[in-house]
């Protein structure tokens, strides 16, 4: 099935017609004025109703964090579970019932120290599952310690002397796991974490969003080089399938790759044009070119790419077993449980 | 057959020889002939390490021991009437427990001198009188298999592992089993290596005319057939009981099974067994962890499937806090815990009951579950069965506790009628209108079940502590201590379905044992030998552990004294003398190996007589 | 200050706000004025769940309550004397507590219509007569603190939130307090931001003046230094203390300390504490999760360092395996517990001492470990120095319990001399003749402790049971009794140097009280009270949990009733009822807040009277 | 700290002298007869003599698993811990004290499925520990399940109609978790074996050796194209630091890049020749080229490679972690209990 054209359980032929507030729970939404998180809730209920999946057939599963109170505001299926878990539940929850829309909410934290393991092993079975990973680069909910996607010398409440841990980088580590689906945006930019969300919903198989979000008690202004007016179109390049890789206030510069490395350049010296860029391919199926992408983040002379990084199609965990069940039940029958009891030796006594 | 038959009442053998010698497959194949042949039958599988040990060595020698009978037995027996050595190790490590003038098998094939440097033998036994009290019979079964399967040209190697099928030729010739069923185990078993097929089959069939031929035994024996009560019987493993129970319980309550598990030593058959039954609907989901596999297992319960997963001690430990979860949020599911020796890794190829205080109390806060524990092989059925319908009656996660000697041991299985099992009914919550995730059933205390896809139920439930009825985040004082009381209440109403306790023996008397789990053979055995002596004492076996049984302290005080025998250092006996001020007494052995019926007969006569 | 000033012995002070208004950090500051005055003082910070509830709700409230006297008190108090209520949701929330006719200081800035409907009040309490039976003081501290803050230039935002400064200047005058400490504090909290420092001082003097000018209240009040034992003292909360007590251990025995810990309410501060104290040689080493923290603590034990993890409820769960591996390798380690409120994530910011059974049978397979429990705020120093001691000498991991009403609580602390504290000594095996790793010492049964990088002891250890003495894999059934047992025995040995029980009380009566943990405060209030009435009550207060003291059992015989407060459903009550056979009554409490002590004598005066 | 040039602990100017026996601990090695663990046991006892580091300054940590018995066998501290945890564990060992040769054996259920998450931490935070994973693509202690290194399809006692798992990449997914040093090599090429042991020794910084080799109970043969003598040849390449990638018996093959798609190509029919092959950089410090070179692994046109993919300079954790506590000793002087006891306010009551 193609990525583009899926819709999970599509109500048959009519439009569901939710709304915005259909998805709205009657919870207070309790985080920091000011908090990223904020953004990202309004933007995923404002995006739900497009998916035209009944309500009822949601299902958000958080681990524990601030990010992790997601459900809770979702008038939707929600589980608010345990720190670094809620991809192993998640993964329960969609092969009991591949019929449902099963997102994961996590934290940088939540996602990459204590549920790195769940995080890795999601996105090498290909769980038909969204994750949207909140990341602060911050443990805000415990207040302030350092997280795995934290820099280097970063002072905390637990690193006074500042962090001695080389940070993660996610989509990174997402690629090395063989993720089918990775994308990211940022809290500051309604329209394309609504875009992402969407793309992210569409693909069959795991898809890992990674979303830049300002925690402004504990780390503020992390990624305000990439979300802030004044900045952002210097720092960052938005990924667009089959479309040179372009950046800047004016649309002057682009991304060329010299071997495998990729350079900024300069579309206005007249050295470079747009056919010497890197034209973004989502679908190459050989992760390296995603990867190449990816570590875009860690030399500091490069923006940022946002937007899908990858997007390739692979046989989903769940529908793999639902097939070998449907298989051996052509192959060996109905259930017949009586049977089943006395199967192999058996002898009577009378 | 024309040398005179003994009839036996009983008897035990016991395999024994190097890992690669294949005793386990032909003692469990002794055992299947047996309870074919309609004798009781009690099997204690006994092998190394899971690691493979240097052949020859004595920590590589793996026994397997089989006790058949002619009535109804509830133990592998304790000291054998026949013992197979396959090397000077293997006879080493279990001449101990051969009685005087036992029958001794032996292969001379296997003492070479290096195999007896191996046992650390300074002279040969069979060369130094020193098993002048025991029937010996020394055959070089590497030879004559060896001869036995000449004309077949197979390589020595595949040649030499035939031997053991040789032994049990001799074995089967001297308890008179019929080969059938050995031969036709043999064609399926290598259904696509006819010539192993062959090779063993000739060299059972060896064995067996050996003995005929050259007039080794002067007696063979038979042991009637058990009268047990009437029924379609097959033998069962523990773990395959177990297994079936799920399915069963799977199919009677119409919900989909769906197993998440991570292999360990000695639950992974559980994983294995049902990984077979896809078409039953089985979803297997091998995890990357045991905290993966229940968390896999309490989404699939929290989206409608008989959730299970099972494991081994340090695999429950690994669980402790995703079970809090399940326990906080009030779904449906069974841990199953297949008991090995500890702490720590400890020895994972051995028995033990030592996990009883963790699955009640090894989580952080007041996080109580149902606890039941499966008694003998085929008991493990009914009580994983027994589980499942608890879990899903009172919305909570249950502990189903089995234990190495359980899951590994078999017995016959009088096979029981799908259509008279419990009825195990869902109430999948419907109705938007009544619905609240918290409110209780007035009954059970047991909230609603309601699983996403259901239109107009959409909630949200949490591990944080939540407000009565409504299931929303609450921190208020005194709705924690109603919540914490009442999650608490639900679990004690459990007892309300527990059936009255049976006693064996007087309802009042001088002494009352108390067991649990797989102890059950050998106090069982026990006590019964001590009524036909006509000592007061009686026994109650408890399959629920948590909640106890409501009648279980008045039975406790009609005794002078209880005694709890336990394959651990005293756990549930504290549980018992802290709820109902018993002193109770705790017997303990911690050896990896279940009790010996005569040690308890032995303890039960020490306290018979001082007091 | 013409105004009378009433001398008090004794007074409790509530502040209330959002929990943007800065109350624990003025709460603390009164608490730390009067301390640094000689007060004795208890206090409870009692904060809402980790993350913000929105400005003005009722779940968004914090509170800091100050207990103050002027002799040795145990608790933070029950109903105020005074109480601060910035807004209506503070009000709501904490005025059934303050007792009648006490002070009630608000700040009508915060009573607008919309803060009224968010904390549910159908008409403004400040006009509907509800508030008449208080002394009422109703102080617009918005519009106050911007006047006195106009001429700073400050942005609204800044100025508002300086208004819990304002708050305690009232405070201050009413107490009499000097503000001495404050404005310093103010300096060096600020001393990148002078001109907050400033505002706050501003806001500060002018709560005070505003009392002094307006003459609101007609009398002030002084509570007179606690007559404490001589020394020097300072004002310390149970992390700081469990910090400190660590690191003195470690200062003590020569060793490195190490602590591997992952983040959790209410136990962080233990290590953000630790992880300021590089040049004492401290490594901190912030794992991916608990189970990684203790696994880093157990490599770390066994390189030779003192090695020390922190967590509450949720993370003890997780560490429970490794923790198994700690017991059966006999490393020395410390596992500091701070308890929160569960199951499960339960309600992270409040208190519960419902980990002991977590603490002491949590793991698979028999694996007893020492549990040692603080009493105080500052007894966390000593305990947690204990801990580290029982560690080393018997060469075991040791549970340190401690829990969120310690860890955030405070109290003056007579400051210890580092000299008179016991001493540790650690003996590295280093003789490669004698060295065997499993073969124990004679007294306290320790195995020997050879760490990695000494020369000829190269040896191996594991999770796998070990032969006794050489440390060899072994499955032998005798070997796996034998060190179940010593494992067992060498836990019990602690036991012959834990000092004589204290009994508060005649050696014999009524009624004696069982305390552990942070119930010391309430428990020895009541008993006290209860002694000044003359009845026959005693009081004894655990803090080694397991193995129990020696003279236990004698002293538990000789009441008639023995009666066991607990934050929780009833747990050690029942391993003294299990092990003493001693009909001990439990005493529960399961809010997440500490018992008062008047539930407590109520609960004496039922059972004294009762019986 | 150049990686090439480093020694641990090196005992002076005098050689140790020591031999592989010195290495033998007295414990009788349990593994099944024809199991590849023998051949890394040897090889190891062989190769630490050359390292000339004194025995007890070596540490061996291992999880469980067939493998992880390893530390028995070393007559050299050794610690046998539970599974999946031998990272954490020697991570704390190396901290407490950084002059230790630390060694981490796992297999690849141990270090990928349950220990997955300490694995990918270590990694990053690269501290100075050699790992060795015993790759045989199967559970062995276990009586063989699959792993998650086991192939899709895979039939095994838990998965009796094919696994429907994806595997792990183990190179690539170390990869993304930035490992500054990973290696291949196979049980059944003692030199290779050795050399690879002695580059990990001397890399400063997290090592990960995989070693292909052969559970002949439960998965024999799963890597014989790989290892066997009449097969090698054509399928692999072995990997030399400025050396071009040429491989098959005839030495007549190359690897050449076509954008960054390795692509196999005959250096015998005139089109291509040596120079327009790739030249092998361990060097560089994109791990782009380390995560091309994994990615042939999963091509079953390419050969696989073995040796050393990449070994860059990076700070250890263990040295930052010593350096701020230098600084600290610097700033704030030397520990004064009593002076820490009264720190803060303090009153004196008379
Ligand atoms: C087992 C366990 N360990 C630790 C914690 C404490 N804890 C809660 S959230 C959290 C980290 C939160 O960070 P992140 O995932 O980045 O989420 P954020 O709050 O930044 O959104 C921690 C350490 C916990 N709840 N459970
Ligand atoms: C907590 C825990 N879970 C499960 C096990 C059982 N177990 C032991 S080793 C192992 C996997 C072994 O596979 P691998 O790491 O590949 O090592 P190999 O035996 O193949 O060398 C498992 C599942 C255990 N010992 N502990
Ligand atoms: S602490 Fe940070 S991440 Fe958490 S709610 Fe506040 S601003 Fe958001
Ligand atoms: S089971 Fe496999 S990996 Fe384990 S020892 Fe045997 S051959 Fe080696
Ligand atoms: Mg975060
Ligand atoms: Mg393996």
């Amino acid at each position: 099935m193609n990525a583009e054209t899926k819709t999970i359980s599509p109500n048959g032929p009519t439009e569901l017609k939710l709304t915005k507030k259909d998805f709205e729970s009657d919870q207070e939404v309790r985080w920091c004025p000011g908090c990223g998180d904020y953004a990202i809730l309004a933007q995923t209920q404002r995006t739900l109703p497009d998916l035209n999946i009944p309500k009822e057939k949601y299902v958000f599963v958080s681990g524990i964090g601030c990010s992790s109170r997601f459900p809770y505001y979702m008038d939707t299926y929600g589980f608010h579970s345990i720190h670094g878990r809620a991809p192993a539940i998640a993964t329960g929850i969609k092969i009991t019932n591949p019929d449902l829309s099963v997102w994961v909410i996590t934290g940088d934290g939540d996602a990459l120290s204590i549920g790195g393991n769940h995080f890795i092993h999601l996105l090498r079975r290909n769980v038909d599952i969204n994750v949207i990973l909140f990341n602060n680069r911050i443990y805000g909910l415990t207040k302030g310690q350092y997280s795995p996607t934290s820099e280097f010398g970063k002072v905390t409440k637990s690193t006074p002397f500042g962090s001695v841990d080389h940070p993660f980088n996610p989509v990174s580590l997402a690629l090395g796991a063989s993720a089918t689906f990775v994308a990211r945006t940022t809290d500051r930019d309604p329209a394309h974490l609504q875009q992402i969300i969407k793309r992210a919903a569409a693909h069959k198989g795991t898809s890992l969003i990674e979303v830049f979000q300002n925690c402004n008690i504990f780390n503020d202004g992390t990624w305000f080089k990439y979300t802030e007016k004044n900045s952002r179109a210097e720092n960052v390049v938005y990924l667009e399938h089959g479309k040179p890789l372009i950046f800047g206030a004016e649309q002057d510069k682009g991304i060329r790759l010299n071997g495998f490395r990729p350079e900024a350049v300069s579309l206005t010296n007249g050295k470079y044009s747009e056919k010497d860029l890197m034209v973004h391919d989502e679908k190459d199926t050989d992760a390296t070119y995603a990867f190449i992408l990816s570590h875009m983040m860690d030399n500091p002379d490069l923006p940022v790419p946002v937007g899908v990084f990858r997007a390739i199609d692979k046989v989903c965990y769940e529908d793999a077993m639902a097939q070998q069940i449907e298989d051996s039940k052509e192959k060996f029958g109905k259930p017949d449980l009586q049977a089943l009891l006395e199967a192999g030796d058996t002898w009577d006594v009378e | 057959m024309s040398k005179p038959v003994e009839s036996l009442k009983e008897a035990t053998i016991r395999f024994a020889g190097d890992s690669g010698d294949g005793m386990q497959l032909v003692g469990g194949e002794m055992a299947n002939t047996s309870a074919l042949i309609g004798n009781d039958i009690g099997v204690l599988p006994d092998f190394p390490a899971e690691i493979r040990a240097p052949a020859g060595t004595l920590p590589g020698v793996s026994g397997y021991q089989l006790h058949i009978s002619s009535f109804d037995i509830h133990t592998p027996g304790e000291k054998y009437d026949a013992l197979v050595a396959m090397n000077p190790a293997a006879l080493k490590t279990n001449l101990e427990n051969l009685k005087p003038n036992g029958i001794l098998i032996i292969n001379v094939g296997g003492f070479k001198d290096r195999n007896l440097k191996l046992a650390h033998y300074d002279s040969n036994p069979l060369e130094d009188g020193s098993l002048d009290k025991y029937q010996v019979f020394a055959v070089d079964m590497n030879t004559l298999t060896r001869k036995a399967l000449e004309e077949l040209g197979l390589s020595a190697k595949i040649v030499d592992r035939c031997k053991n099928f040789f032994a049990l030729g001799m074995v089967f010739w001297l308890y008179n089993r019929t080969m059938d069923h050995a031969l036709s185990l043999l064609k399926s078993k290598f259904a696509k290596k006819p010539e192993l097929a062959e090779a063993n089959s000739r060299a059972l069939k060896a064995g067996s005319m050996y003995c005929e031929a050259t007039e080794q035994f002067v007696t063979s024996y038979e042991v009637k057939p058990a009268k047990l009560p009437r029924g379609k019987y097959r033998n069962i493993s523990g773990n395959t009981a177990t297994a079936l129970g799920l399915i069963a319980a799977s199919q009677k309550s119409g919900l989909p099974l769906f197993l998440g598990s991570y292999p360990i030593t000695p639950a992974s058959d559980i994983l294995h067994e049902l990984s077979k039954y896809k078409h039953y609907g089985v979803r297997t989901f091998q995890a990357e962890d045991e905290i993966a596999a229940i968390c896999s297992v309490i989404g699939a319960a929290y989206s409608g499937s008989l959730a299970v997963t099972s494991t081994s001690g340090p695999g429950l430990a690994l669980k402790a806090e995703a079970l809090g979860l399940a326990i906080s949020v009030e779904l449906p599911l069974v841990v199953c815990n297949v008991q090995r020796a500890g702490p720590s890794t400890g020895m994972p190829t051995k028995t033990e009951q030592a996990d009883l205080m963790q699955a009640l109390y090894g989580r952080n806060g007041e996080a109580p579950l149902p606890v039941v524990a499966a008694s003998k092989p085929a008991d493990c059925f009914e009580t994983a069965y027994e589980a499942c319908r608890i879990a899903i009656k009172h919305m909570t996660p249950v502990l189903f506790l089995s234990d190495g000697y359980l899951a590994n041991g078999a017995e016959p299985w009088p096979i029981p009628k799908a259509e008279d099992l419990p009825e195990i009914p869902v109430n999948f919550a419907k109705d938007p209108e009544s619905f609240q995730p918290f409110l209780r059933d007035e009954d059970t205390l047991a909230r609603p079940w309601a699983i996403p896809g259901t239109p107009g139920l959409e909630h949200r439930i949490g591990g944080i502590e939540k407000e009565a009825v409504t299931g929303n985040v609450s921190y208020d004082p005194r709705n924690h201590e109603y919540m914490t009381r009442i999650r608490a209440e639900k679990i004690e109403k459990i007892a309300d379905d527990i059936p009255p306790t049976e006693i064996e023996g007087e309802k009042t008397g001088d002494l009352l044992l108390v067991g649990w789990g797989s102890t059950y053979g050998a106090i069982r055995t026990a006590v019964e030998h001590k009524l036909d002596e006509g000592k007061s004492v009686s026994r109650i076996h408890l399959t629920h552990l948590n909640p106890l049984p409501k009648d279980l302290g008045e039975i406790l005080k009609s005794f002078k004294h209880v005694l709890m025998p336990e394959i651990n250092a005293g756990q549930l006996v504290n549980v018992i003398r802290a709820k109902y001020m018993v002193p109770a007494i705790g017997f303990n052995k911690v050896q990896g190996l279940p009790f010996f019926s005569s040690e308890i007969e032995q303890k039960i006569d020490e306290i018979l007589e001082s007091k």
